[in-house]
C-alpha cells in the first residue's frame, strides 16, 4: 500500500488540506450511503411541511416543496461526486487523448490542436450554456457539458506536458531499445503523467462543482428535481430573506467540498514533478 | 580489429527549421553539415568539440532521433538514413546508445528490471520473464551492480550507478556498436573514473565497436582509437589519437589542446 | 506612484462614487419588468409584459372601465343596425398621433384591416368582417356577415388587439411586429428609446388629449403625470424584491407568493394585488397520441388530480389562489359552476378503474412542461407524483419554454403540455376556443356551441351558452384548468394613486410620486 | 592579517524537522591579492560555504550553526542585515556558475552593473553608465558602448561571464568570490575568463576565492588550495606544495581518477565506492568506506587535523609525507 | 511589430471561418422558433409558419450561413429577430457594460491581486502566507450567485451604500457616477479572479525566486523589497501577463451569472437571453464578436510578451 503511504506523505505539515480530506471523505460517505443516512425520501412532497424551520425531524428546515432539506443535502453530496467524477473522467479521456497524441504525432496535433483553438475562443460557460439548451437538462448532458469545457484546457496541458516528456532523454532511450509508439506513449510517457493528471482532475473535480452550480442558477443545468447542492441554491433562492437556511446550508456544503477540494489538489500539487507545475491551472 | 568498416558516414547534413510558419520564412540550423567518417568492428572513435559544434546531433541522427537533411550512413553495408522506422527496428539491437544524464535516461515509474526486460522482449531475446531475469542479473554483474536491486526504482540509486544501469540496458542487447554521448560528463570525477574503466572494459571484452561523443579531451585521450575533431558542423581534423594529441596540424585542435588547463605545469 | 498613494486614490474615489449618486428626478418612474417585451406592436403580440408598456402609448377604440365592460376610447360612441350587422362607430376629434398627425378614420380602417388580417385575435372578429369603411373624417362602418356578439369586448382588449395606428405605418406592416421607429400612437405616453437589454423608456406626450369622465379602469381621464416612464427588465425575482427595497425600482412585477406576508408587512413596499387572476392550463393532445379521442382516458387522468397541494406548492399563501373550476372567476359575470364539480376530484381509486375501462394499458403518456416558469415546473411535479399513484405511467419531459413552444406544434412530440393563460374580459379569447390552438380541440360539440356563442349578442344568452362549453370542457377535456393565481406586483409607498388592485394590466398615468 | 578569515564553520540543512551538518569545522584564511581555491566533488559543502562567506544563505533551508567569518575587521555573522548587504556587491562580490542564468533576462546587462554600482556609490544615472561601458571595456567586452544595451540573451556565454565579472568588479571589491566561473563554459572560453580574472587581480589587488571540481582549474590558478569532502577540509595547502606532495588519500585518488591528455594511461586508478549523500551517517572518517588505506580507527574516530608541513595541513590518521 | 500583427490577424481568419461555422450549426440545431417567442402563447402553429417565412428562417441552414457571411463580410451582423434592431447596436449597449465591468473588475484584481499575491510570496511559508493564499482559495471556491446575492443584501438593501442592481450607462443622467452601480459586481466578479491572480503571482513569484539571477540580484547588496519587486515579480509578470489577458476576455463573456444576479445589460446576460428567445442574429454576432475578440486579447499578451520578455521575438 506504498500509494496510499505516498498519498498521505503530501499532506504533512498541512492541517487545513488534511482538514479538507477529512471533509472530502465525509462527502464520499454521504454520497455512497445517502440511502441510508437521508431521514426522508429527498423528492417526497409535503405541502403542510412547506418552509419549516430547521429542527426536529427536519434539520435544515424543508423547502417551498416541503421537501426535506437534510435528505436532498445528503443525496446532493452523491450528486456533487458523480458530477465531478464523471466530468472528470470526460475530461481527462478525450483531452487527455487529444492532447497526448496532438504532441506525440505532430502532424495530428496540428490539426486538432487547430481545432481545440477554436473550441478554446470559445468562452467556457457560453459554450456549455449553448450546449446545453441544444441538448436536454439531464445529469449525463451536465456531465458530458462540463466535460467537454474542461477537456479542451486538458488537452492544452496534456500537450504541453507530453511535449517535454516526448524531449525527456528516457524516451529516447525506450526509442533506442526500439520501442514502438503505443509502448513509448502508454509505458513510458502515461506513467508520468499520472500525478499531475491527478492534480488536474482534482481543480476540474472542483469548478466542476462551481460550473454546475452556475448552470444550475441559469436553469440550464440538472434537471431542477434532482437532488443537488446547486438546485437547492438555483430553486430556493427566493427565500433568500424569507427561509435564509434554504440558501445558507448548500451554499456552505458547496464553499466546503470546492476548498476542500482545492486545498487537497494544491497539497497534491506542491509535490508532483516541478516541471509540470506551471501547466496546471488550479487555483 | 579488422579493417573493415562497421560503419561508414559519407557527407552526412542534419538542418533544422529555426524559423517559419504560415507566412514566415523559413530559416535552418545547419547542426551538421556534411561529415563524413568511418569506424570499424572493435574500434573506438570519438567525436570531440565544444558545445553546439554539432557532435550530438550526429548521434542522434545515427540512432534516427532526429530525420536526416542528406548523406548516407551504411552499416553493415545498409544505409540506415534511408529505412523507415519499421525498417529501422530491428537494427536498433545492434546500434545503442548511452545518454549523458543519468538521472534522465531512466525512467523513473520503471523498476530497473522493467527497464532492462523491455528491449529483451522487443528484440526477441526473452521468451519469459525468468529468461528475462537471467540475462539481467548476469548483465547487472558485468557493469558492477548486484543483481538484486532489479526490483529498485531509478531514484534509489545514485549517479554513477544509474549509468551503470543505463550501460546495461545497452549491453544486454550485445549491440555490435555503442553510441556514447558524453557519457561521463555528468559524473564527479571519482565515479567518472570508475565508469571510463568500465566502458573501457566492456568495449575490450565484448569487441563492440563505439563512437564516443564528448568534449572533454582527457577523456577522449583515455578512451579512444581514433579521433575526429568537430567544430561548427563540420570535422576539421581525423586522426589516430596519438597523431591528434601530439602533433595535432588543425589550428583548432591546437587552440583546444593549449587551452586545458594542467596540473602537470604547477607541479613542474 | 507609490503602493499607498495609490491605494488611498482608489478608496476616495469609491467613496466618491458611492456617495455622490445624483437622487432619481421624481420624474421618472421605475418598472422592474421580468424581462424584455418581443415587440411592442399590440396587433400580433399578446405578450402581458408588451402590454404592461403599451397601453400607455396605444389605444384602441375602445377600453375597459373596472366592471370590465367595455366603453369608449377613441370612438366617441357607436350604432348599431337592427339587424346587428352594421356597426358604425363614430370616432373622438382633436386626438394627434405623437408624430403630430391628427388621428381620422383613414388611420383607424387601415389599422383595423391589417389587425384583421395579421392580428393574433383579430381573425376571431374578421372571420366574419365583411368590410370595413370610412364613412366620414371621424366616422367608421364596419359590415359584418353575421352578427357578432362579442365585438366589443374584441375591440376593447388591447392585448393581441386593435390599437390605431397612422395609417402610413399600417401601410408597410405584415405579419412581422412594427419596427420601434414606427411606435406612434395616441396615448399619453410616447415611445422614447429601447435600449435593448437595458430598457424600454416612454416620455409623456405632450399633445395628448384625454377622454373625459372620471377615472374608471381603463376609461375616462387619463393624465401623464411623469416626465418619463422606463421598463427595466431584472428578470431575477430575488433581484426585483431587492432594488425595489433598495429604492432602485418603483415598481416590481410578478413577485412569489411565498413573500407575500413578509412583503405586505414590510413599510417599505406597498403590494398591489392583480386583479385579474391568471390560471394554469394542461393541454391534451386531440390530434395524435393515446389521449387523441379518448374522452374516458381524458377523465380518468382528471379525475385523478388534485389541484390543491400544486396551488400550494406552487404559489403558497391561501389568499393568493384559488382552486376555482370556472374558467373565468368568481364576481365576472362569465363566471359558472356548470362542470366544475369534475375539477379537482384527486380520487386516485376511482381514476385507476376509469382508466382500465377506457382501455389504459399503461403506455407512457407524455407530459411537457417548462422550467421558464416555475410554476408550470412545480405544479407539473405535483401531478406527476398524482397520476403515477392512480397508474399513469407520466414520462415528464422538461425544455425550456422556445422548445416546449416549437414541439407543441408537432402533434406527435406530446400528450400534455403545461401553459398558462392571462384573464380576458371574454371567454371567446381563452386559446381553447381556438381550433388551430395546440391541442387542435375541433369537435363537432364544440363547433356547434361556439357557433352559438359568437352569433349571439345577447348577454344572458352567451352566458347560458359559455355555461354549456364549460360544461363539455370538462366532459371532453381538451385542457384542465388548474386554479387561479392572484399574482401581485409591489411598489414604493412614495407612489400615489395606484389604487387597491390592478385591472389587468398595471397604468402609469393619473399616477405620479 | 588576512582579509578574510574563516573558523571552524558549521553550517546545516533543515530538512524534515531536522538539521543535517553539510559543513562541519571549516577554517581558512585569505589575504589580499592571494587567490584561494577550494576543490571537492559534488556535495562536499563547498558552494555552501562560499555562499555562507557571501551572506547568500538568508531566506534559505540553510544556516550557520556555528563558527567565525571575519572579513576586513568585521565579523560578518554578527551584523545586521543592513549592514551586510553595504558590504554585498561593494566590498565583496561573487560570480556563479551559470552565466545562462545568472542576468537578469529582462533588463538590459548595462542596467544591470549600473544598478550595482548605484547602489552603493553616489552616482547620477549618467556617471553610472559611463562606469558600466568601462567596466565593459575593462572585461574586454568589445564595442562596450554598443553592448552596454544588449539583453543577456543576446551574448554568448562567455560573454555574459564577462559582464558578471564587470558586475562583480563594479564598486572595486576587496574579495571576489567564484563559484565554479567557468564549469559552464567551454575549455577556450574557460582559459579566456580564467586569464581575465588573473589579469584584473594583478591590477586591482583582489582576494579571489575560487571554487572548483576540476583540479586543473585550481592548479592553474590558485595560490592556495582546500580540498574539501563531505564537508570537511580533507588537505589544505600552498599549491605548489599540494600537488607536489599529496598526503590526503583523497587528493591522491581525486588527481589519479583524472584522465590527462598529455600521457596515456591504460586504467584509471579510480577511488572505489561513492560519494556519500548528506543524509548519510557515518562515523569516524567520512571517507573510510573508500580509503584503501582504512583501518579499524578509521571507522571509529574522525582524525583531527594535523599538520604535515608550514601552511599544509590534513584530516588523516595515516598520511604521511607523501611523494606526488 | 506591424507586420506581425498583421500576420497574426490574418491568421485569425480560418479559425474565426471554423468558428462562425460551429456556431451557426450548433444554434440552428437548438429546437424552437423565434417566430414563436415573438408571437407568444396564444399564436397557433400556422401564424408562426407564417412569421418564419416572412422573416426567412425557413431557408435552408447553409443558405442562411452564406446569406448571413456575406453581410458580415460587409460589415453588417444582421437584424436581431427580437429587437428589430441591428445587431451591432444590440451588442454595442451590452458590451459598454461589459467593459465597463470587466475593467472595473481589473481594476480590483490588480489593486487586491497583486499586492496581497507580492505579501504572499515574499512571507512565503509563514501565517501571512497561509492566511491569504488559504482565504484566496476560500474566495474562489464560493459560488459567484451566492456571493452576489448575500452582497446585495448587505450592501445595497441592508445598509443602502449602492445600488442593488441594473446599469442605466454613462451616457444617462448622472454620467460617471453611474459607475457605482457596477462596484458590488465587480466586486463579485473579482473574488474569484483576484484570489487566482494571488496564487498566480505568488506561484510565479516563488518559481522566479529559485531563478540564479535573483541571487545575483542578491548578492548585489540589494533591499530584499527591491529585489522582490524589480527582480523578482517583473519577471513572474510575464507568466501574469498572459492570466491578466484571458481574465478580461473571460470576464466580459463570462459574467453571465454575475449581470443575471445584479441585472446588468451586459454581453453575458445577452447571450443566455437571446439563447433562449432563439434571437439566432445576436448569439451569433456576440460570439463572433467575443471570439475576436479573444483573438486580439491572445495577440495583446503576445505582444504584451515582446514588451515583457526581450528574449522572446515576434516573427
Amino acid at each position: 500500500m506504498t500509494f496510499i503511504a505516498s498519498f498521505l506523505s503530501m499532506f504533512r505539515g498541512r492541517k487545513l488540506a488534511i482538514v479538507g480530506l477529512i471533509w472530502l471523505c465525509i462527502v464520499a460517505f454521504a454520497a455512497i450511503a445517502a440511502p441510508l443516512l437521508a431521514p426522508f425520501d429527498p423528492l417526497e412532497i409535503d405541502p403542510v411541511a412547506r418552509l419549516s424551520e430547521p429542527g426536529m425531524p427536519y434539520l435544515f428546515g424543508t423547502d417551498h416543496f416541503g421537501r426535506d432539506s437534510f435528505s436532498r443535502a445528503i443525496y446532493g453530496a452523491r450528486m456533487a461526486v458523480i458530477i465531478g467524477l464523471g466530468s472528470v473522467v470526460v475530461a481527462l479521456i478525450t483531452g487527455g487523448l487529444i492532447g497526448m497524441l496532438s504532441a506525440y504525432f505532430t502532424r495530428l496535433g496540428h490539426v486538432l490542436m487547430r481545432g481545440v483553438d477554436v473550441l478554446m475562443a470559445f468562452p467556457a460557460l457560453l459554450l456549455a450554456l449553448v450546449l446545453m439548451t441544444l441538448l436536454e437538462r439531464s445529469v449525463t448532458n451536465t456531465i458530458i457539458v462540463i466535460g467537454v469545457v474542461y477537456a479542451t484546457t486538458t488537452a492544452r496541458i496534456l500537450f504541453g506536458m507530453t511535449l517535454k516528456l516526448k524531449g525527456e532523454v528516457f524516451v529516447d532511450a525506450a526509442i533506442c531499445s526500439g520501442a514502438g509508439h503505443g509502448s513509448v506513449l502508454f509505458r513510458h510517457i502515461l506513467p508520468n503523467l499520472i500525478s499531475p493528471l491527478l492534480v488536474q482532475a482534482s481543480f476540474i473535480f472542483a469548478f466542476a462543482q462551481l460550473q454546475a452550480a452556475a448552470l444550475d442558477f441559469l436553469g440550464l443545468g440538472l434537471p431542477p428535481e434532482v437532488a443537488s447542492w446547486g438546485n437547492m441554491l438555483s430553486e430556493e433562492r427566493i427565500y433568500v430573506t424569507r427561509a435564509p437556511w434554504l440558501l445558507i446550508f448548500p451554499g456552505a456544503l458547496i464553499i466546503l467540498s470546492v476548498f476542500s477540494m482545492n486545498l487537497v489538489g494544491d497539497a497534491m500539487r506542491d509535490s508532483i514533478d516541478p516541471r509540470f507545475k506551471d501547466d496546471i491551472a488550479g487555483v | 580489429m579488422t579493417s573493415t568498416p562497421l560503419l561508414r558516414v559519407t557527407d552526412l547534413h542534419t538542418h533544422f527549421q529555426t524559423g517559419g510558419g504560415l507566412f514566415a520564412k523559413r530559416s535552418w540550423l545547419k547542426a551538421v553539415n556534411g561529415i563524413s567518417f568511418e569506424i570499424r568492428q572493435g574500434e573506438v572513435l570519438s567525436l570531440v568539440g565544444e558545445s553546439g559544434c554539432g557532435k550530438s546531433t550526429v548521434g542522434r541522427t545515427l540512432t534516427q532521433l532526429e530525420p536526416s537533411t542528406s548523406g548516407q550512413a551504411l552499416f553493415n553495408g545498409a544505409d540506415i538514413l534511408k529505412m523507415n522506422p519499421a525498417e529501422f527496428r530491428p537494427l536498433r539491437r545492434d546500434i545503442q546508445m548511452i545518454f549523458q544524464d543519468p538521472f534522465a535516461s531512466l525512467n523513473p515509474r520503471l523498476s530497473i528490471e522493467q527497464t532492462l526486460t523491455e528491449p529483451l522482449f522487443i528484440h526477441g531475446l526473452a521468451a519469459s520473464r525468468a529468461q528475462a531475469r537471467e540475462q539481467i542479473a548476469e548483465t547487472l554483474e558485468r557493469v558492477g551492480m548486484d543483481p538484486r536491486v532489479m526490483q529498485r526504482h531509478p531514484h534509489e540509486f545514485s549517479g554513477g550507478q544509474r549509468q551503470r544501469i543505463g550501460i546495461a540496458r545497452v549491453m544486454i542487447l550485445k549491440p555490435k556498436l555503442v553510441i556514447a554521448d558524453e557519457a561521463v560528463s555528468a559524473l564527479d570525477v571519482s565515479i567518472q573514473a570508475q565508469v571510463l574503466n568500465l566502458i573501457k572494459k566492456l568495449q575490450r571484452d565484448s569487441g563492440i565497436s563505439m563512437l564516443f561523443i564528448s568534449h572533454d579531451l582527457g577523456v577522449v585521450r583515455h578512451i579512444s582509437d581514433r579521433v575526429a575533431v568537430m567544430y561548427r558542423g563540420q570535422i576539421v581534423e581525423t586522426g589516430d589519437k596519438r597523431q591528434i594529441f601530439e602533433t595535432p596540424q588543425h589550428d583548432y585542435t591546437k587552440m583546444l589542446l593549449s587551452s586545458i588547463p594542467r596540473i602537470s605545469e604547477r607541479v613542474a | 506612484m507609490n503602493l499607498k498613494t495609490w491605494s488611498k486614490s482608489a478608496v476616495a474615489g469609491l467613496a466618491l462614487m458611492a456617495l455622490s449618486g445624483t437622487a432619481w428626478a421624481d420624474g421618472m418612474m421605475r418598472y422592474a419588468t421580468v424581462g424584455e417585451p418581443p415587440s411592442l406592436d399590440q396587433h400580433v403580440v399578446t405578450s402581458d409584459l408588451a402590454t404592461t408598456i403599451a397601453h400607455h402609448m396605444f389605444e384602441g377604440l375602445y377600453t375597459f372601465n373596472a366592471a370590465n365592460a367595455p366603453v369608449g376610447l377613441l370612438a366617441a360612441g357607436e350604432t348599431i343596425s337592427d339587424d346587428g350587422k352594421t356597426i358604425t362607430i363614430s370616432l373622438r376629434e382633436g386626438v394627434k398621433f405623437h408624430n403630430g398627425q391628427d388621428m381620422t378614420s383613414a388611420d383607424v380602417v387601415a389599422s383595423l384591416n391589417r389587425w384583421g388580417e395579421h392580428g393574433s385575435r383579430g381573425g376571431l372578429l374578421f372571420g366574419n368582417v365583411a368590410g370595413v369603411e370610412a364613412t366620414g373624417d371621424h366616422e367608421v362602418t364596419i359590415t359584418l356577415n353575421e352578427p357578432f356578439g362579442p365585438w366589443k369586448n374584441l375591440m376593447a382588449f388591447i392585448n393581441g388587439g386593435p390599437a390605431i395606428y397612422p395609417a402610413s405605418v399600417m401601410e408597410a406592416a405584415g405579419k412581422e411586429p412594427i419596427a420601434p421607429e414606427n411606435y406612434i400612437g395616441t396615448g399619453p405616453y410616447k415611445f422614447s428609446e429601447w435600449q435593448p437589454n437595458r430598457h424600454v423608456e416612454l416620455v409623456r406626450f405632450e399633445d395628448y388629449a384625454s377622454p373625459d369622465g372620471a377615472a374608471d379602469g381603463y376609461a375616462g381621464e387619463r393624465k401623464a403625470e411623469f416626465d418619463t416612464l422606463r421598463f427595466i427588465p431584472v428578470p431575477d425575482v430575488g433581484t426585483r424584491v431587492s432594488g425595489l427595497k433598495a429604492g432602485d425600482y418603483d415598481y416590481a412585477e410578478s413577485i412569489p407568493g411565498d413573500l407575500y406576508a413578509d412583503l405586505d408587512a414590510d413599510n417599505g413596499v406597498t403590494t398591489i394585488l392583480n386583479g385579474g387572476p391568471i390560471f394554469g392550463l394542461v393541454f391534451m393532445n386531440s390530434k395524435d397520441g393515446p389521449l387523441q379521442d379518448n374522452f374516458a382516458l381524458r377523465r380518468a387522468i382528471q379525475t385523478a388530480i388534485d389541484k390543491t397541494p400544486a396551488l400550494q406548492v406552487a404559489i403558497g399563501p391561501e389568499g393568493l389562489w384559488r382552486a376555482n373550476g370556472s374558467f373565468l372567476p368568481e364576481g365576472n359575470i362569465w363566471h359558472t359552476d356548470s362542470g366544475a364539480e369534475n375539477f379537482s376530484m384527486g380520487n386516485a381509486e376511482k381514476a385507476k378503474s376509469m382508466a382500465k375501462e377506457a382501455g389504459y394499458d399503461g403506455e407512457p403518456i407524455k407530459f411537457m412542461v417548462s422550467t421558464n416558469y416555475p410554476f408550470h415546473y412545480d405544479k407539473a411535479i405535483v401531478y406527476t407524483k398524482q397520476l403515477a399513484q392512480a397508474g399513469f405511467n407520466i414520462d415528464l419531459q422538461v425544455y425550456d419554454w422556445a422548445t416546449l413552444i416549437e414541439k407543441r406544434a408537432q402533434p406527435d412530440q406530446w400528450d400534455l403540455f403545461f401553459t398558462h393563460h392571462g384573464f380576458v374580459p371574454d371567454p371567446i379569447l381563452i386559446s381553447v376556443m381556438n381550433d388551430n390552438y395546440p391541442g387542435w380541440w375541433t369537435t363537432d360539440e364544440k363547433a356547434a356551441l361556439k357557433a352559438k356563442f359568437t352569433a349571439s349578442s345577447d348577454p344572458a344568452e352567451r352566458q347560458a351558452i359559455w355555461s354549456e362549453i364549460q360544461a363539455l370542457i370538462y366532459e371532453q377535456v381538451p385542457t384542465m384548468k388548474t386554479g387561479d393565481v392572484y399574482t401581485y406586483n409591489i411598489a414604493s409607498p412614495d407612489l400615489k394613486g395606484l389604487g387597491e388592485a390592478t385591472l389587468i394590466w398595471p397604468h402609469f398615468w393619473n399616477v405620479s410620486k | 592579517m588576512a582579509l578574510l578569515e574563516v573558523s571552524n564553520l558549521e553550517i546545516a540543512v533543515a530538512t524534515g524537522g531536522q538539521l543535517l551538518p553539510v559543513v562541519r569545522g571549516v577554517s581558512f584564511e585569505v589575504k589580499a591579492n592571494e587567490t584561494f581555491g577550494i576543490v571537492g566533488e559534488s556535495g562536499c559543502g563547498k558552494s555552501l560555504t562560499s555562499l555562507a562567506i557571501m551572506g547568500l544563505l538568508e531566506g534559505s533551508q540553510v544556516r550557520i550553526t556555528g563558527g567565525s567569518i571575519h572579513f576586513d575587521g568585521r565579523e560578518l555573522t554578527a551584523l545586521s542585515a543592513e549592514d551586510r548587504r553595504a558590504i554585498m556587491g561593494a566590498q565583496m562580490a561573487m560570480i556563479f556558475q551559470e552565466p545562462m542564468t545568472s542576468l537578469n533576462p529582462v533588463y538590459r546587462i548595462g542596467d544591470q552593473i549600473v544598478e550595482t554600482l548605484r547602489q552603493h556609490r553616489d552616482m547620477s544615472r549618467r556617471q553610472a553608465r559611463d562606469r558600466a561601458v568601462e567596466l565593459l571595456d575593462l572585461v574586454r567586452i568589445p564595442e562596450p558602448g554598443r553592448r552596454i544595451d544588449s539583453f543577456p540573451h543576446q551574448m554568448s556565454g562567455g560573454q555574459r561571464q564577462r559582464v558578471m565579472i564587470a558586475m562583480a568588479m563594479a564598486c572595486d571589491p576587496k574579495l571576489l568570490i567564484a563559484d565554479e566561473p567557468t564549469t559552464a563554459l567551454d575549455v577556450t572560453v574557460q582559459k579566456e575568463v580564467l586569464d581575465l580574472m588573473a589579469d584584473l587581480q594583478s591590477r586591482m589587488g583582489t582576494a579571489i576565492v575560487l571554487i572548483s571540481h576540476d583540479l586543473g582549474v585550481i592548479a592553474e590558478t590558485c595560490d592556495k588550495v582546500a580540498v574539501m569532502y563531505r564537508g570537511k577540509i580533507a588537505e589544505s595547502a600552498a599549491t605548489g606544495e599540494l600537488f607536489s606532495n599529496m598526503c590526503h588519500p583523497y587528493t591522491r585518488g581525486l588527481l589519479n581518477s583524472i584522465p590527462v591528455v598529455d600521457r596515456d594511461v591504460e586504467w584509471l586508478e579510480a577511488i572505489p565506492g561513492r560519494v556519500p549523500t548528506i543524509d548519510e551517517v557515518l562515523s569516524g572518517c567520512a571517507f573510510h568506506p573508500r580509503c584503501a588505506m582504512a583501518e579499524a580507527r578509521c571507522e571509529s574516530e574522525d582524525p583531527d587535523k594535523r599538520d604535515v608541513a608550514t601552511g599544509h595541513t590534513i584530516r588523516c590518521h595515516f598520511a604521511e609525507v607523501g611523494s606526488a | 511589430m506591424l507586420v506581425y500583427t498583421i500576420k497574426r490577424l490574418l491568421a485569425l481568419i480560418p479559425t474565426l471561418l471554423a468558428a462562425s461555422i460551429l456556431v451557426f450549426l450548433f444554434i440552428h440545431l437548438i429546437p424552437g422558433d423565434p417566430a414563436a417567442i415573438l408571437l407568444g402563447d396564444t399564436a397557433t402553429p400556422e401564424e408562426v409558419a407564417a412569421l418564419t417565412r416572412e422573416m426567412g428562417l425557413d431557408e435552408p441552414i447553409w443558405k442562411q450561413y452564406l446569406l448571413w457571411l456575406g453581410n458580415v463580410l460587409q460589415g453588417d451582423l444582421g437584424t436581431s429577430v427580437f429587437f428589430r434592431e441591428p445587431v451591432l447596436k444590440v451588442i454595442g449597449s451590452g458590451a459598454e457594460t461589459s467593459i465597463l465591468l470587466a475593467t472595473m473588475t481589473m481594476v480590483w484584481i490588480v489593486l487586491f491581486g497583486i499586492p496581497i499575491g507580492i505579501v504572499s510570496a515574499t512571507k512565503h511559508g509563514t501565517w501571512v502566507d497561509q492566511v491569504t493564499s488559504g482565504g484566496a482559495m476560500l474566495f474562489a471556491s464560493i459560488p459567484t450567485f451566492w456571493l452576489g446575492l448575500y452582497l446585495i443584501l448587505i450592501f445595497a438593501v441592508g445598509l443602502g451604500w449602492f445600488p442593488s442592481s441594473g446599469f442605466p450607462s454613462v451616457s444617462d443622467d448622472g454620467g460617471w457616477t453611474n459607475l457605482r452601480y457596477l462596484i458590488l459586481p465587480s466586486l463579485t466578479l473579482a473574488a474569484p479572479n483576484a484570489a487566482l491572480i494571488i496564487r498566480l503571482v505568488r506561484a510565479s513569484m516563488l518559481d522566479v525566486a529559485r531563478e540564479d539571477h535573483v541571487r545575483t540580484a542578491r548578492a548585489k547588496g540589494l533591499h530584499p523589497a527591491k529585489v522582490a519587486i524589480k527582480h523578482i515579480f517583473r519577471n513572474a509578470l510575464i507568466a501574469v501577463a498572459a492570466a491578466f489577458g484571458f481574465t478580461f476576455a473571460a470576464l466580459v463573456s463570462e459574467a453571465v451569472v454575475t449581470e443575471t444576479v445584479f441585472s446588468l445589460p451586459g454581453i453575458g446576460r445577452l447571450v443566455v437571453q437571446s439563447i433562449l428567445r432563439r434571437d439566432y442574429p445576436v448569439i451569433q454576432g456576440v460570439i463572433l464578436v467575443i471570439v475576436v475578440l479573444y483573438m486580439v486579447i491572445n495577440l495583446l499578451v503576445d505582444l504584451a510578451y515582446a514588451r515583457l520578455d526581450p528574449r522572446v521575438s515576434l516573427k
